[in-house]
């Protein structure tokens, strides 16, 4: 299924992106999957999304847990914590 | 009820002149303006750079917003947040909340300001003597009320 | 500091300008504007006429914003308060404190207001559709915590 | 000795008069001893400073308690307990 990513602040520059369309293999189905799967794509999407590292997710423009399921067409995004304004 | 994120600059005494203007229900009204300092935990900062996350932040206040109204006694509420580049004395942030009483305006325009502050998805860069820095997330207080939001 | 007891409306976004502009330090601006409501206590109310007592209403905010300043983070303070005639709509008083943390701000402008609502020198005389009445003090915990200000 | 004397708001209307200049007998040396003193100057002013009504009182502009004690030049405000602005 196909959905968008989003990226902010400091995990935007290290991965140097700040969105995406994505084809997602059928096996990813959750927030913490997509997560992991990632991680897979080299060092720096390893460094970024590591598993120790403070990491938000928004499904939809809401705050999503990692069992939060994904369906097509939805966005999601990464940010590391806010920081205020 | 009016929410903007935007880059430009705005009038606060226009802004809260149209809040309250010519309801006579409307007996208080608080404000709050952030503005840029100097300092910030001890480093001297010059610029700096607000980042957001275009939709979610408005809704999200939009939803802090009607949180306050179910609350406390609001008439009208105002919200408007700056991004993009702003240096010391720069406006950053007016929240401004009509009410008939006192109270509820003090504690509805608080509450959503502790939001903007803590909890709404704008993040920020400063250009310090040493050179640029994403200001990190700081109380573990904080990291603790919003653990159910981690990724692990 | 600026305190004024004034017959005169007062320009809100002027006041709160004047406090903070250009100042590094300031980070945050808490502002309380009051105005007169239609209604008071389920009666319906026209004009209201504040009368206060000169020399001592000002030296007693004056006081206040003081005390203020020893408890809380204030950089600048201004607080305006009307006198006269007044009717629904019109602008009694504004409270604006600037600070360096907005705890600090929220703080000192909601303790200066209360002070304001409940023990500064003035006295309301509202005209509703019975008639005139002078407004009576409140609250008996009020009372019993200004017993010892009390004549027996 | 010589004092100066001011009313306000209701108390004002009721004794028909905002302020007076007035030469104490020197037995009257608090602000307790001079409301009971007022009070002598006939019914309208029994009422107004009666013992049973809240009346504040101010001792050159600050508040003070009935035991406080009046010297000359000092200005003694009577009024209504405030009801804000």
């Amino acid at each position: 299924m196909r959905i968008k990513l989003l990226f902010f602040a400091s995990l935007r520059e290290q991965l140097g992106i700040a969105g995406e369309e994505l084809d997602l293999p059928a096996e990813v189905s959750t927030v913490g999957a997509l997560r992991a799967h990632l991680r897979q794509r080299g060092p720096a999407w390893q460094a970024a999304l590591a598993e120790g590292r403070l990491v938000r997710t928004a499904l939809n423009q809401s705050m999503a847990a990692p069992s939060a399921t994904i369906a097509a067409g939805d966005e999601v995004a990464f940010f590391p914590p806010v920081t205020g304004g | 009820m009016k929410i903007s994120v935007q880059r430009e600059d705005f009038d606060c005494g226009a802004e809260i002149e149209a809040l309250a203007r010519g309801n006579p229900r409307v007996g208080a009204l608080a404000a709050f303006v952030g503005s840029v300092r100097d300092v910030n935990e001890g480093a001297e900062v010059g610029r700096m750079t607000l980042e957001h996350y275009p939709g979610m932040t408005e809704k999200s206040i939009g939803a802090i917003v009607e949180q306050a109204r179910s609350r406390w006694d609001v008439i009208d509420c105002t919200v408007i947040h700056r991004v993009g580049e702003l240096q010391p004395t720069d406006r950053i942030v007016l929240v401004a909340v009509a009410s008939g009483h006192r109270g509820d305006a003090f504690a509805a325009c608080e509450f959503v300001m502790d939001y903007l502050k803590t909890r709404a998805p704008f993040w920020k860069k400063e250009r310090t003597s040493e050179g640029e820095r994403w200001v990190e997330a700081r109380s573990s207080d904080d990291e603790a009320a919003e653990r159910w939001q981690e990724v692990k």
